[in-house]
């Protein structure tokens, strides 16, 4: 191999409240950079052309895709994964004891973009009703639950009596 | 995908046979043409280049006259190419039928093309390639007759087909009403 | 910067364009990112002349609370696009380039007249929507040029308003779509009626010329509107792998009658 | 705590806290020092010859390692093709895929050359540059097309493109015609879909030099055939390949295949010494993960004057793509599931599976039983429509009834067994259906929303589903020294819940809590033999064997406790990890001090007839499948103008035996519901007439999303298989399979001012119109 010419740019952001400095092939997608080089491997890249949304992150608190997003873009920006969402001390949120107790999830790929795209919803819009987030999900593809049980887990967290 | 077009040239069949053979002289009318090399006395290296919206093509490949039938009037020139980015592939074959009309020539051309690759398997875009290949094959009939006619070379640049689409469909709406 | 470059593209949100790339369908060789020019991003929707920035994104247009009181129908037809990832990346200055003929963007500046403005190498310059698609996909922009701004008339205060469209799901490319302004006089009369088609023609939205002016000047009423969607219905459509010009056709003509009945609903001053 | 039941109990899922982190190890997850990644060069042509190939440009590009096409690959790999992985006699040509494609490809998407490189970027920069000289070939684009005289061959060497013929039946179909008050014809056509995981496949490949020994990580539901391939493409044994499943995010069949990346990866790693990763993308799952469900099928049905039918006689073409991978089985399990669970007195169908220049088709969740199920719940509608009948009162007229069980179909199935319903109350699960829908009042209420101009239908889908296919799956039960029991099994999980449903079934024998369990599963390494994931096999098969051999370790425990406390070993029992004497405060020891005395601890002496360590191994092996049952009922309405269908209502009787985890089988049941209303009104995988694919993106082949799908109604009928140890049966696939057939019956029914007959599904929007349109005009 001679002399590597694949460009390359500096970026620095914070990753799950952690300051993240690197060098970052320019083409890279946030999910690609998150994934391969700083091994944030919960992220998923389902399609690679924006639909199925396994691969959404928050991006200063609101969901984006992975894939359609530069990791140079990134830059100067706050980024949270699946891997942030649960507490330092590893309790999950109260979104993912949801989808526990609720069966929300089955081979569990999609499951970390759903995650960040409910995390990001509820914050938003913490009055929503089921129409209203199956809207929001319909952004997410899951080909194993048929959707009913993140629909009743996101719903017990919405609900105030229903939250773990 | 069969395109088929006619085109008249001021020149009886006989005179009208050698121009169709000349393939430096034809190719350029095919818009976005451009000859790279000359393999043989019937085959041509090439590119043609052009545009669907977003997407920028480049084929590179080759053309060669397969058969020259003087007794029907008949010349089957086939050409296949590859789309620099491995986004597709495409094989042509083009008949030219030449027929006495007045003093002239009428010159069928069946245009038979064979798209392969990403470029097709997209199925919202079909329609668009489907009119991009009729527009190119259109166009390049066109050009022809008029080289045939004035004698000066098309323009080489690579057409927008877009912006040339906008015309005609304009010119649909506008003159043909609704269908 | 464009202008220096060979091959480059302009990326705005990204929405449209990175999934092209990963597809490897587009290969620029390089992007310049506009999302970093602020100045770019901002709703002006308190005066009679509606400002947007290009840059501005799809989650703020539908957020903006001033816009929405001036012209609700930009909201509702963003409810349409994407999801809510792509409408928290995707900006407007994007989808008018981009020029998805499905796009509902596009088709809500055609219905609202709008004027863009883009700046290049030489200096600024300003088009009316109508002279903005050139083709299939294919903006009214040079190379070097980006777009800047977006800006129309709100639309009259007591008029009404209707969007709709077919997809298969939400957030789907609309087999057709339609958008709908209406306004009427003291007569109770149809004073003026704007319709745009999107999904319907690969060069862009398509503003039904004909039948705005056959419906000027009429009672709104069940019969005039079926004759409004006949005549959408009677128009060339484009055809897919996957869509007819017939059901395109069909679905544009239920799509108007609808949305002209609910315009028509929503107007102050209707019958 | 004593009497503590984890069995029928909605346990959590031990699956889950990993998964909710984000610390799945999915295959694309795992990186090996020194790792290198490949990119396929794939043909853009349905079908074509292949010539030379150029590779220098491609290994000019910046991080490309090397380029390899078939000629490279080693010699005794040459001309060599995949295992068949069922062969069967009614095969007559039964073709599989090289690993890379030497002089012939048959579908748009098929390999002929692997560009390999230090990242999938670069990799995909390089097969770019790839330059193949195409001589595109005639091409089968539709099944259709396969059998008309002076068809395109899809194989150019191939006389026609036949891949299999069967023909099954029983009674005197010829007589019940001649006898019939009525006779109903129709013909139908299911298309082509997929499993669409949402992981895509991908292959991570390690050779040992030292070991000579290799390592495949493969996304896949059944590890063992890609070993079984693996060992014979290489001519190794099976010591030398150990095949491991990471964490798989979905596989519904199109995963149980052995696909030629399994073995391409393996060969490169070999040759470069170093560990090769492919993950496929979603337009490569497009092109080139195996498919299914596009049948033509022509039925006519014999009935009395009432309503009971004489018997069926049909004829069925498959569809199988341009290769045989697995086999002929699924039309031959169309063919077997047809009658369903009505009484057909007698029957006779032929079926012929052809070659077409696209992606091979293979089982995927249903195989083959929903286009069975829709062609025979569509023939009772149209019989019920030809007699004048309400279609659940045809239905009813015809269900084999309950004290007919056990139930003698009269045909044989897939594993050579007679197709024997074993249990089941059929004319209950319809009724109890209709009732929970309001199918009473349902033309109330469709009356009432016609007048409001709104268009209303509902649809019946009854289906019977082999299960539990063998012919084994084996599982072994160790307890370890620290007083954690571990559960091996070649079972591949896909998001099941394997690991969940086995700690339940494992706790309760040993009498611990399942989470002091772990299960290793679709590891070759850890259990030498094993069948797979699918056919709604694993709870029954892997299930049943873990069981037997928790058996067998609980068995051990108490033996090796008795000889401790010298007691009788029937005076134990077993409680939260320790042995005690039953019911009293007495002597007990932990599990994790006898795994150590057994473990080749010096001193201990095994007592008289207890094996060495702690561990127990147990296959099962079914006699014959066990069959489940249901019947859905759909409620929907449809924008007439547009041809939009919304689902409104959505119940399911669903009879799988025994539950483990209710929970579970609620999911399953719910996500097979999601998938079949995909196949019903949704998924399409469009080809052109020359085989190109069309639909390549999550735009274009429309997968359900969660407000298409409605919240179903589910409810267990529970009738107990006496054909296993747990009374289970399988229940991965039976929310899918009578869904196509339940929708579109409701569609048409929403349609009856209209007078259209729906035969096809999908039915989208489009085609809906036009139906009406049709309709309109011939009036």
């Amino acid at each position: 191999m001679t002399g590597d010419t694949r460009p390359r740019t500096r970026v620095s952001l914070t990753v799950n409240g952690r300051a993240v400095e690197a060098m970052v092939e320019d083409r890279f997608s946030l999910g690609d950079f998150l994934r391969r080089d700083l091994a944030l491997t919960g992220t998923h890249l389902g399609c690679e052309h924006g639909v199925c949304g396994a691969c959404t992150v928050l991006v200063d608190g609101e969901a984006v895709r992975g894939c359609l997003m530069l990791a140079v873009q990134a830059d100067g920006r706050h980024v949270t994964t699946i891997e942030g969402l649960a507490d330092a001390d590893g309790n999950l949120s109260p979104l993912q004891q949801a989808f526990m107790d609720h069966h929300g999830l089955q081979c569990g790929f999609c499951t970390p973009g759903i995650l960040m795209t409910l995390t990001a919803y509820i914050n938003e819009s913490p009055d929503a009703d089921e129409e209203a987030l199956r809207d929001a999900l319909s952004g997410n593809i899951c080909r194993c639950t048929g959707y009913d049980t993140i629909v009743q887990a996101a719903l017990s967290v919405l609900k105030p009596k229903g939250g773990v | 995908m069969k395109i088929e077009n006619t085109l008249t040239v001021p020149l009886p069949p006989a005179d009208a046979l050698p121009v169709l053979l000349d393939i430096p002289f034809v190719a350029p009318c095919l818009p976005g043409t451009d000859l790279t090399r000359e393999v043989d006395a019937r085959t041509f290296e090439g590119k043609v280049s052009l545009k669907v919206g977003p997407i920028a093509l480049s084929f590179n490949g080759t053309a060669t006259v397969e058969e020259i039938d003087p007794e029907t009037l008949t010349v089957l020139v086939s050409a296949r190419g590859r789309e620099d980015r491995g986004r597709g592939s495409a094989v042509a074959s083009v008949v030219f039928t030449l027929s006495p009309e007045g003093s002239g020539t009428k010159v069928s051309v069946v245009t038979d093309v064979t798209l392969a690759g990403a470029i097709i398997q997209y199925a919202r875009g079909a329609g668009i390639v489907t009119r991009t290949a009729q527009e190119l094959v259109d166009q390049f009939a066109k050009r022809l007759a008029a080289r045939i006619e004035g004698g000066e070379a098309p323009d080489p640049e690579a057409i927008r087909v877009g912006s040339l689409l906008w015309k005609s469909i304009k010119a649909k709406v506008t003159g043909g009403g609704a269908a | 910067m464009l202008a220096a470059l060979e091959n480059a593209r302009p990326l705005a949100g990204g929405q449209s364009l990175m999934p092209m790339m990963n597809l490897r369908y587009a290969t620029p060789d390089h992007l310049v990112d506009l999302s970093r020019l602020a100045e770019l991003s901002y709703i002006e929707a308190s005066s009679p002349r509606i400002c947007i920035g290009a840059m501005t994104r799809q989650r703020d247009l539908m957020a903006d609370v001033d816009l929405m009181a001036a012209c609700p129908i930009i909201a509702a037809a963003l409810r349409h696009v994407g999801h809510i990832q792509t409408r928290n990346r995707g900006t407007i200055g994007g989808s008018l380039c981009h020029l998805d003929p499905a796009a509902e963007l596009p088709g809500m500046m055609a219905l609202l007249d709008a004027t863009l403005t883009a700046k290049g190498k030489d200096g600024e310059r300003t088009m009316a929507m109508a002279d903005f698609p050139l083709g299939y996909m294919t903006p009214n922009l040079e190379p070097h040029e980006f777009l800047t701004a977006v800006e129309f008339d709100a639309p009259p205060k007591n008029h009404g308003w209707a969007f709709d469209e077919v997809a298969e799901r939400t957030g789907d490319f609309a087999q057709a779509g339609c958008g709908v302004l209406i306004t009427f006089n003291a007569e109770k009369k149809i004073d003026q009626a704007k319709l745009v088609l999107i999904g319907v023609d690969e060069d862009g939205p398509r503003r039904l010329g004909a039948v705005e002016t056959m419906l000027t000047g009429k009672a709104p009423g069940d019969a005039l509107f079926r004759e409004a969607g006949a005549m959408a219905a009677a128009e060339p459509m484009a055809e897919d792998a996957l869509v007819t010009q017939a059901y395109r056709q069909q679905i544009a003509g239920v799509l108007v009658r609808r949305c002209l009945t609910q315009a028509a609903g929503r107007a102050g001053g209707a019958a | 705590m004593v009497g503590r039941v984890f069995f029928g109990q909605s346990v959590k899922r031990l699956e889950d806290p990993d998964l909710l982190r984000g610390r799945g190890q999915f295959l694309d997850d795992i990186q090996l020092p020194g790792m290198v990644e490949c990119a396929f060069v794939r043909s853009p042509f349905p079908h074509a010859r292949v010539g030379a190939i150029d590779t220098s440009d491609a290994r000019a590009v910046p991080g490309v390692i090397g380029v390899c096409t078939a000629r490279a690959l080693p010699d005794h790999m040459h001309g060599k093709r995949i295992l068949l992985q069922v062969p069967s006699p009614a095969i007559t040509n039964p073709l599989t895929q090289e690993p890379l494609a030497t002089d012939e490809v048959c579908f748009a998407g098929e390999a002929v050359a692997v560009v390999i490189a230090d990242n999938r970027h670069a990799a995909e920069d390089g097969a770019e540059r790839v330059i193949v000289e195409w001589e595109p070939l005639p091409a089968v684009g539709n099944v259709a097309d396969a059998l008309k005289p002076g068809a395109a061959k899809t194989h150019a060497a191939m006389a026609d493109n036949v891949a299999a013929r069967q023909a099954l039946g029983y009674g005197d179909v010829d007589a019940a015609f001649k006898n019939a008050a009525h006779v109903v014809r129709e013909s139908y056509h299911t298309h082509r879909g997929t499993g669409h995981p949402m992981e895509c496949r991908g292959v991570v490949a390690d050779w040992d030099a030292v070991d000579q020994r290799f390592r495949i990580w493969t996304s896949t539901q059944t590890p063992h055939n890609t070993q079984r391939a693996v060992v014979d493409m290489f001519n190794l044994s099976e010591d030398a390949v150990r095949v491991i499943t990471p964490d798989v995010g979905g596989g519904f069949g199109p995963k149980n295949q052995v696909y030629p990346e399994e073995l391409v990866i393996p060969v490169l790693a070999r040759m470069l010494e170093r560990p090769v990763k492919w993950a496929e993308d979603r337009r490569e799952h497009f092109l080139t993960t195996t498919q299914e469900r596009d049948q033509l099928w022509d039925v006519a049905a014999a009935v009395d004057a009432d309503g009971k039918i004489l018997g069926i006689k049909a004829a069925l073409i498959h569809d199988a793509g341009a290769y045989l991978p697995w086999g002929a089985i699924m039309p031959y399990i169309s063919a077997s599931t047809l009658p369903g669970p009505y009484v057909i007195p007698s029957y006779k169908i032929d079926a012929t599976t052809v070659f077409t220049n696209m992606i091979s088709t293979t089982p995927l969740r249903g195989a083959g039983r929903p286009q069975a199920v829709f062609a025979m719940e569509r023939m009772m509608d149209a019989i019920a429509r030809s007699l004048g009948l309400d279609p659940a009162d045809i239905r009813a007229r015809n269900l084999i009834p309950a004290d007919a069980m056990p139930y003698d179909m009269g045909l044989t199935y897939r594993d050579g067994a007679p197709v024997k319903y074993d249990s089941g109350d059929y004319p209950e699960a319809q009724a109890k259906a209709l009732h929970r829908a309001g199918y009473a009042d349902f033309p109330a209420r469709q009356a009432a929303a016609l007048a409001e101009g709104r268009h209303i239908g509902i649809g019946i889908g009854n289906y019977v589903e082999g299960t539990g296919l063998g012919p084994f799956e084996g599982a072994t039960v160790r307890v370890l020294t620290n007083g954690r029991v571990a559960i091996y099994t070649g079972a591949a999980a896909a998001g099941q819940a394997h690991k969940t449903t086995l700690a339940q079934i494992c706790a309760d024998e040993l009498g611990i809590t399942p989470d002091m369990i772990d299960v290793t599963v679709g590891d070759t390494g850890k259990m030498a033999r094993g069948a797979g994931t699918y056919a709604s096999r694993i709870t029954v098969n892997a299930g049943s064997s873990v069981r037997i051999a928790a058996g067998g370790v609980a068995g051990k425990l108490k033996a090796l406790a008795a000889a401790k406390f010298q007691v009788d070993p029937e005076s134990l029992e077993l409680l939260d990890g320790l042995v005690r004497i039953t019911g009293t405060q007495g002597d007990q020891v932990s599990f994790a001090d006898l795994a150590k005395m057994t473990s080749g601890m010096p001193g201990f002496v095994l007592p008289d007839g207890v094996a060495p360590d702690l561990e127990a191994s147990g296959y099962f092996t079914p006699a014959q499948a066990t069959y489940s049952n249901g019947c859905h009922v759909a409620e929907v309405e449809v924008d007439a103008e547009t041809g939009r269908v919304k689902i409104l209502n959505y119940v399911v009787v669903h009879d799988c035996g025994n539950l483990v985890n209710p929970k579970l089988v609620d999911g399953q049941v719910q996500g097979g519901v999601a998938h079949g209303i995909g196949n019903a009104i949704l998924e399409n995988m469009v080809y052109d007439a020359d085989g190109n694919p069309l639909t390549t993106t999550f735009g274009d082949y429309l997968m359900p999303t969660a407000e298409i799908v409605p919240d179903c109604d589910i409810i267990h009928m529970q009738s107990p298989t006496p054909l296993n140890p747990l009374g289970v049966k399988g229940a991965g696939e039976g929310g899918t399979i009578p869904a196509p057939a339940a929708i579109v019956a409701a569609v048409e029914n929403a349609l009856k001012p209209f007078n259209i007959r729906i035969t096809e599904c999908p039915i989208r929007p489009q085609r809906i119109v036009q139906l009406i349109n049709a309709a309109q005009q011939n009036t």
